[in-house]
């Protein structure tokens, strides 16, 4: 029983990795940049979430879609002033600015409101259900309900629709697609807005289902999540939620086996394994470069 | 032809997923030839190069190298036994100059070590100078040494083609696999290539297996040409034995392609 | 339909074009010819919108449209096949197809024009479902093309479609150039095969260093003994 | 207006300010806690200025950011000493960012007080000696830890107990391991020794281990971010015996984090109680939400402000702001009424206070009891 | 030929004056404690940031975990001194010899992963190493270890003049040109048989041994080290380094470490905004230098002809 719950653990904790994996992955997958920001994204919409719920005693699904929207525009202006200008140049130019970018944030946020952390106010009932002796809570079902269905709707964006096309076009090649009549710009920054309402969605769930936030709340986050689209094959979407749950899981066993300490430890190495295996991820192409 | 072959290819294939690029495959190159393979799009010429040259390792078949079998060697291994190659799209290092693209093939020539490099013994000084000289000599000979310290991916078009061949010579090849050397060249261009391919022929005492689209060049200066198509070779002989050879020009060169000389 | 007058276009500090004119009239096929680096590429990029004149006009069927966004000439009917073909090589062969489309929204014409470039390229048919990435050098060159056509463009920019192409292929592209322009697309067509192109093309500017150095009819350039030296391979 | 010394030892000498250097996590892992520090500290300072000063000079404050990092502190250190030439640093929050300083507080006798660093190792090297001129204003480690497995065993009845300490922190470990030889010498049983890592947020497949142990009580030391995460999981996985931690619990902050209900039957150690309706405590809590928007101090606040005062006190008593009179002075200090407690430094450098129980009852602390040292 | 030589010596002794220049200042107490650590700190950087350009500055492979290297190096030299009683010359060798040890371990799997996820797997080695010191009690684990000073601004200079002579000299022989054309084009640089894994491995390792080396002035200048000390962001700081100066430009990185680490010593004088001035410098210098602050070119480059290229067998590329 313990190791199903255990199982479960992890699970609920992969659904939280793969949920802000999910938008780190759809930028990179569409301007190859890794986009450190994101946690940062992540970062702010759980903020304005919590402002939301404090303050304007907005409900959970109010401050949810305030949220998004907040981070979509943030999103988008990030983008056009940071990104845009490095778009010729090398993609480690676009890193480093990405770090800076994200210590921004951190550190203007901690201007304005200090370093301290907050307390997410309980906005959605959470029940403690028993099913066959193990205890889940109905917010984590509900997180990983929202993972798997927006991974749906991700994938269906990306691979069905016009827009979605166009991202990938552009991913691989924005002057041909322009040539295709594709406006560049605005696809890159759908592309973002879509990918930071993600980390802003993700930043309320997170805000309600582990009550803490603080400004550097992002960055480890940030990091797992980026582990976790790494582990799935960056840029493929039902990759980042694999990779989510592989390293909930693996991280969760290593503390049911009481290694706690080596969890971090843990996740990299097996990390490292899958990708001295399966060197582009596990769902990635191991597409040796055509000669 | 009585010389032992060079290269001995033999019953070669490899698979795509599904698909068979190259399919029970055979070449004989003696020293000194010239031959030209050709194929429609797609036929699995460059395949055949990076099958010879280490990039993929045969699912099938064997390939001697002067008697030695060198399937599933390592690119740079391949090298040092004696064959080098251009590609298809120019891979120059292009940030590099256009000496050191060529110093950097001379590499598996020089032998001083890193040791020798880091503490500056005689032995790099020597060395390096050494390997200077002959990349000036042979830039030479491709008119690039006015351009030496250029950078690679500055040079014009025909210079990057020019530099790229510059290059596998200073691997020190016995055999040359050239892909495409007349792709992107106006006719004018491609004749000063042809005069230049002869020459090194020539020079250093090279075997040649080239790809070329260019009717023009490879029947005017091939001696034996292959026929590639979906895989397999569909025909091998002389260049007018292959010109008039019914699947050539059905899978290939159409109707009358010769007095429009393409 | 087209007039460009005067244009100079830069790549930092270098001058890609040095005040370049010339004109492509409804129907026409123009070829324009030259050596290696002479700015054919950097022409026609300008032309649809992939780089921007710092000075003169380009007119198409009487509007300027020097500096438009590259989305706008598209949706004007100027199709460009860039050089090096620029295929979306990690979509689908189809995919690619659908891409060139992108801005049309008749579905009905659209299946047909499908069908049509299917028929143009069987090869293409044969392969619909693979990586365009991993197709041949000659196969992404269909692709290329097919896409173009996919718009339904009035003016085709065609940037050297035979390069790496077999003989046998080279006739085929060039057939179906003159197909196309005989259906009604008009087009541009710059090329270092010559031969080929002066032989199917109505006009032809022959550019030198970033200058139009001369232009007249396929024939008049085809007899000229300067340019058979200098283009034509003696 | 500084003075002349050489050495950078003293300073000020006949000047009418007093200069403080303030070396603290202002950024980086532990930005929060060197703020809380830092903000403590400035409320004091401006109590000071404007009650006249030190004996009439008027304090000044050099902020120097570390960022949480032990490089940092040590060239802040050496930048607050040589350049700035202060009568005495306050910092760092943190012990290894404190021990980075202490050689440098020695080399160039500066007083060095660290407002919160609890590890032993501040005051007193590895090898043993005396680290003279360092000094602390909260209690050491072992104490805690120590009066915790007491009241486990005493007043709770306990025999059996489990221990989640936070691993990443020394604090935490040298609580964690006082508590486990105290609760063992008393004939308890340690069921269950888990660790977690500071900064992380689900906590759920360790405390389902400790679950399976079935302990009677389990001891957290760590720090209210993390810990106030532990708790509400732990609660919300059905885990309902007592839960005890330290002054690390302390902010309100915690109670937000876990909620009221899921802290009842739970238990700190800590140097004062907000509640209590003390002058000195209620004073500062009062002036304290005042200059902060209505915010509640926590310990790192309360540490802070008093190091002002513990440090403000040895200065008035050695009548001069030569260094080594300061740390005379510092030895000497006495029953010195603070926030934290009443406060003798004792040989080596640590401060001798009573530490208070307290229980949480619907999210309030209510006073338990009160353990002297 | 023997002018090659003579400069190069000319390059050294010249490198000697400033030492000594520095040297007399510190000790006449010109320039007090709080500058000489700077430099001191200053030497540091430029090592680390040298070392990690030599693995993703000319060998082109995206190596996020530098930090992993300095940690080794810091420990392993502090082992030797504090508990072995080891002199601190060869503790720091040691610190580099094991560092070394750890980047051909780390080297391996960038034989077969590229870009990201060879990034993401140098960032998790570091992220191992550092969790490994965090866990073992010898070394204190989180609360870290005491280290005595040792570091002062002799052994620093030593330290980087050696980096600094090592790594040029390897970029500019056949094995830095082969280590940059791996960079530039990993398919062609193999074909034209550059044994692409000897040297991608050989760049770590040289890279990870001068880190290492870092590691061991670092741990004996700061008193005390602790895992905390080497997290991925200790990584990004080093990485910044390499890329504001110029990818590629051995200059260019000693630049940026100069700058940033002046530029950070003195905004903890504003630590309020200290960090949101730093981020705000990092991103203007990207936005509008995106090749960095010396593209691919050294600072040699401008000083015409007669004195580093030399030296460098005469090459400007290859930097
Ligand atoms: N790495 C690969 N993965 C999948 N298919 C491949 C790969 N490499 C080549 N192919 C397929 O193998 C076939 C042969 O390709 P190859 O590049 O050898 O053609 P080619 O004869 O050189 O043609 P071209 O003259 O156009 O260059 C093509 O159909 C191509 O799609
Ligand atoms: N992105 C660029 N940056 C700088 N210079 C460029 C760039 N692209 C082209 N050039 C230069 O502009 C000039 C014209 O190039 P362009 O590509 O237009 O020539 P082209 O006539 O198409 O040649 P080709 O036959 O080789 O395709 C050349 O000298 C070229 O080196
Ligand atoms: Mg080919
Ligand atoms: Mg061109």
């Amino acid at each position: 029983m313990e190791w199903l719950q255990q199982l479960f653990n992890g699970i609920s904790l992969g659904s939280i990795y793969a949920l802000i994996a999910l938008g780190y992955t759809m930028v990179y997958g569409i301007i190859k940049l890794i986009n450190f920001v994101h946690g940062e994204v992540f970062m702010i919409g759980s903020f304005t979430g919590f402002y939301a719920i404090a303050f304007w005693g907005l409900g959970f699904f109010p401050s949810l879609v305030l949220s998004m929207t907040v981070c979509a525009v943030f999103g988008v202006v990030i983008e056009r002033v940071a990104y845009k200008r490095l778009r010729n140049s090398t993609r480690i130019a676009a890193l480093i600015t990405a770090i800076g970018v994200s210590l921004f944030i951190q550190y203007v946020v901690i201007y304005i409101r200090g370093a301290q952390p907050e307390a997410y106010p309980n906005v959605l009932p959470n029940r403690t259900l028993d099913i066959f002796g193990i205890q889940i809570s109905s917010q984590s079902l509900l997180i990983l309900l929202v993972s798997v269905v927006l991974m749906i709707i991700l994938q269906f964006i990306v691979h069905r629709t016009k827009i979605g096309k166009a991202m990938r076009a552009v991913s691989f090649d924005p002057d041909a697609a322009k040539l295709m009549g594709i406006n560049v710009n605005n696809t890159i920054s759908a592309t973002f807005a879509i990918g930071s309402a993600l980390a802003g969605a993700a930043g309320v769930i997170f805000g309600v289902y582990y009550t803490k936030i603080d400004p550097l709340m992002g960055i480890i986050p940030g990091l797992k999540a980026f582990i976790a689209a790494v582990l799935g094959g960056i840029g493929i979407i039902p990759g980042a939620v694999v990779g989510g749950f592989v390293l909930g899981i693996v991280e969760t066993v290593v503390s049911a086996f009481g290694f706690s300490l080596w969890r971090d430890a843990a996740a990299f190495i097996i990390l490292i394994l899958i990708l001295i295996f399966r060197p582009s991820g596990i769902f990635g192409k191991n597409s040796k470069e055509k000669v | 032809m009585e010389d032992k072959p060079i290269l001995h290819v033999s019953q070669v294939g490899i698979n795509f997923g599904g698909l068979k690029a190259v399919d029970g495959f055979n070449l004989k190159l003696y020293p000194g030839e010239l031959i030209g393979l050709i194929g429609p799009n797609g036929a699995g010429k460059t395949t055949v190069f990076n099958l010879l040259t280490g990039v993929y390792t045969p699912t099938e078949g064997e390939i001697m190298l002067n008697g030695e079998r060198i399937n599933g060697l390592a690119p740079f291994k391949v090298t040092r036994k004696g064959i080098s190659r251009t590609f298809q799209n120019v891979r120059l290092f292009n940030e590099q100059s256009v000496l050191d693209n060529v110093k950097v093939a001379y590499h598996s020539l020089a032998r001083h070590s890193i040791i020798s490099s880091i503490f500056r013994l005689r032995n790099h000084f020597i060395g390096e100078q050494e390997m200077e000289a002959k990349a000036i000599d042979l830039l030479k000979i491709f008119q690039l040494d006015k351009v030496k310290d250029e950078k690679a991916k500055n040079l014009p078009y025909g210079g990057q083609r020019r530099l790229e061949i510059a290059r596998a010579l200073a691997a020190g090849p016995e055999l040359l696999l050239l892909d495409e050397p007349a792709a992107g060249m106006n006719p004018q261009e491609t004749n000063d290539l042809m005069e230049l391919i002869s020459f090194i022929r020539e020079q250093f005492n090279l075997t040649i297996l080239l790809i070329e689209h260019d009717m023009k060049l490879v029947m005017g200066i091939c001696e034996r040409i292959s026929v590639l198509d979906h895989g397999l070779l569909i025909a091998e002989g002389t260049p007018d034995e292959v010109r008039n050879h019914p699947k050539v020009i059905e899978a290939y060169l159409g109707e009358e392609v010769i007095s429009n000389h393409a | 339909m087209l007039s460009v007058e005067e244009i100079n276009v830069y790549y930092g500090n270098i001058k890609a074009l040095k005040g370049v004119s010339l004109n492509v009239n409804e129907g026409e096929i123009v070829t324009l010819i030259g050596a290696n680096g002479a700015g054919k590429s950097t022409l026609l990029n300008t032309l649809s919108g992939l780089l921007k004149p710092k000075k003169g006009k380009i007119e198409y069927f009487n509007k300027s449209i020097a500096g438009k966004p590259a989305q706008d000439i598209v949706k004007a009917g100027i199709s460009h096949v860039p050089e090096g073909r620029r295929v979306f090589a990690n979509m689908r062969v189809e995919e690619n197809l659908e891409l060139g489309a992108y801005l049309r929204k008749d579905s009905k014409g659209i299946r047909e024009d499908f069908d049509k470039v299917f028929e143009l390229f069987p090869r293409l048919y044969e392969r619909k479902k693979q990586l365009a990435g991993t197709l041949s050098g000659g196969e992404q060159q269909m692709l290329a093309m097919g896409r173009a056509l996919m718009a339904k463009p009035k003016l085709l920019l065609l940037d050297e479609p035979s390069m790496g192409l077999a003989p046998l292929l080279v006739k085929t592209i060039f057939n179906i150039i003159e197909e196309i322009n005989r259906d009604g697309t008009t087009i541009l067509l710059v090329e270092q095969n010559a031969h080929m192109a002066l032989s199917i093309a109505t006009r032809a500017y022959v550019i030198e260093t970033g200058s139009v150095i001369t232009s007249g009819t396929a024939e008049k350039l085809q007899a000229s003994e300067e340019i058979r030296q200098a283009y034509l391979g003696g | 207006a500084c003075g002349s010394g050489d050495s950078g030892a003293t300073s000020d000498g006949g000047g009418d300010t007093i200069h403080i250097g303030v070396n603290m996590e202002l950024s980086g892992a532990v930005a929060s806690y060197g703020q809380s520090d830092t903000e403590g500290i400035e409320l004091a300072v401006e109590e000071i200025n404007e009650a006249g000063g030190i004996d009439g000079k008027q304090v000044k404050v050099t902020k120097v950011d570390n960022k949480s990092d032990a490089a940092e502190a040590t060239n802040a250190a050496i930048k607050l000493t040589s350049q700035d030439k202060v009568t005495a640093i306050i910092g760092a929050a943190t012990s290894g960012n404190t021990v980075a300083q202490a050689q440098i507080a020695n080399d160039t006798e500066t007083v060095l007080l660290s407002p919160s660093g609890t590890s032993p190792n501040v005051t007193i090297t590895d090898d043993g000696t005396l680290n003279e001129f360092v000094f602390r204003t909260s209690y050491i480690d072992p104490f805690q830890g120590t009066v915790a497995a007491n009241f486990a065993i005493d007043d709770l009845g306990i025999k059996n107990a489990a221990i989640l300490a936070d691993n990443a922190s020394d604090y935490a470990k040298g609580l964690g391991s006082a508590f486990k030889e105290t609760f063992e010498a008393a004939g308890g049983t340690v069921v269950s020794e888990e660790a977690y890592v500071a900064k992380d947020t689900d906590f759920r497949s360790t405390l389902t281990r400790i679950q399976s142990a079935n302990p009677e009580f389990i001891f957290i030391p760590g720090y209210y971010e993390e810990v106030g995460l532990i708790i509400k999981q732990a609660r919300e996985m059905g885990i309902d015996v007592p839960l005890m931690g330290a002054d690390g619990w302390d902010s309100p902050t915690l109670v937000e984090l876990a909620g009221a209900e899921a802290l009842n039957n739970t238990f700190i150690t800590n140097h004062y109680s907000s509640e209590d309706p003390d002058e000195t405590i209620q004073n500062f809590v009062t002036k304290f939400k005042e200059k902060y928007d209505g915010a509640s101090p926590n310990a790192f606040h309360a540490l802070g402000y008093d190091s002002v005062y513990l440090l403000a006190d040895a200065i008035e008593r050695a009548g001069s702001t030569e260094s080594t009179a300061i740390k005379d002075a510092l030895e000497e200090t006495k029953e010195i009424k603070l926030v934290s407690g009443v406060v003798t430094i004792d040989e080596d450098h640590n401060p001798i206070k009573s530490a208070t129980i307290l229980e949480y009852v619907d999210g309030k602390q209510v006073f338990k009891t009160k353990i002297n040292p | 030929m023997l002018k090659k030589v003579n400069t190069f010596w000319l390059a050294i002794i010249l490198a000697f004056v400033f030492y000594g220049v520095i040297q007399l200042l510190i000790s006449t107490a010109i320039i007090n404690p709080f500058y000489s650590n700077t430099l001191i700190f200053i030497c540091i950087n430029i090592i680390l940031a040298v070392s990690l350009h030599l693995v993703i500055g000319i060998t082109g492979q995206f190596s996020i975990g530098h930090a992993g290297f300095l940690a080794l190096g810091a420990y392993i030299s502090a082992i030797m001194t504090m508990e072995l009683g080891m002199p601190f010359s060869l503790a720091l060798v040691a610190g580099g010899i094991v560092a070394a040890l750890a980047g051909l371990v780390v080297g391996i799997p960038s034989l077969r992963l590229r870009g990201d996820y060879l990034a993401i797997a140098t960032l998790g080695f570091a992220e191992i190493i550092r969790i490994i010191f965090l866990n073992i009690d010898y070394v204190g684990g989180a609360a870290g270890m005491q280290v005595t000073h040792a570091t002062t601004w002799t052994t620093s200079f030593l330290c980087l003049l050696l980096t600094i002579v090592v790594i040029v000299n390897f970029t500019n022989s056949r094995h830095g040109r082969a280590c940059i054309s791996i960079r530039e084009n990993e398919i062609a640089a193999d074909a034209m048989g550059i044994n692409t894994t000897y040297y991608k491995v050989t760049a770590f390792v040289i890279g990870s041994f001068f880190a290492g080396i870092a590691g061991g002035l670092y741990a004996h200048n700061f008193y005390i080290i602790q895992p905390v000390n080497f997290g991925f962001l200790k990584s990004f700081d080093i990485l910044i380094f390499v890329v504001l100066g110029g990818l590629g430009s051995l200059s260019g990185a000693v630049i940026s470490a100069i700058l940033l680490t002046v530029v950070s010593t003195f905004l903890q004088e504003l630590p309020e905004t200290r960090m949101i001035i730093y981020s705000l410098v990092l991103v203007m210098v990207m936005l509008y230098r995106p090749q960095g602050l010396m593209g691919t070119r050294e600072i040699t480059d401008y000083f015409g002809k007669w004195k580093w290229k030399r030296i460098k067998g005469g090459n400007q590329y290859g930097g």
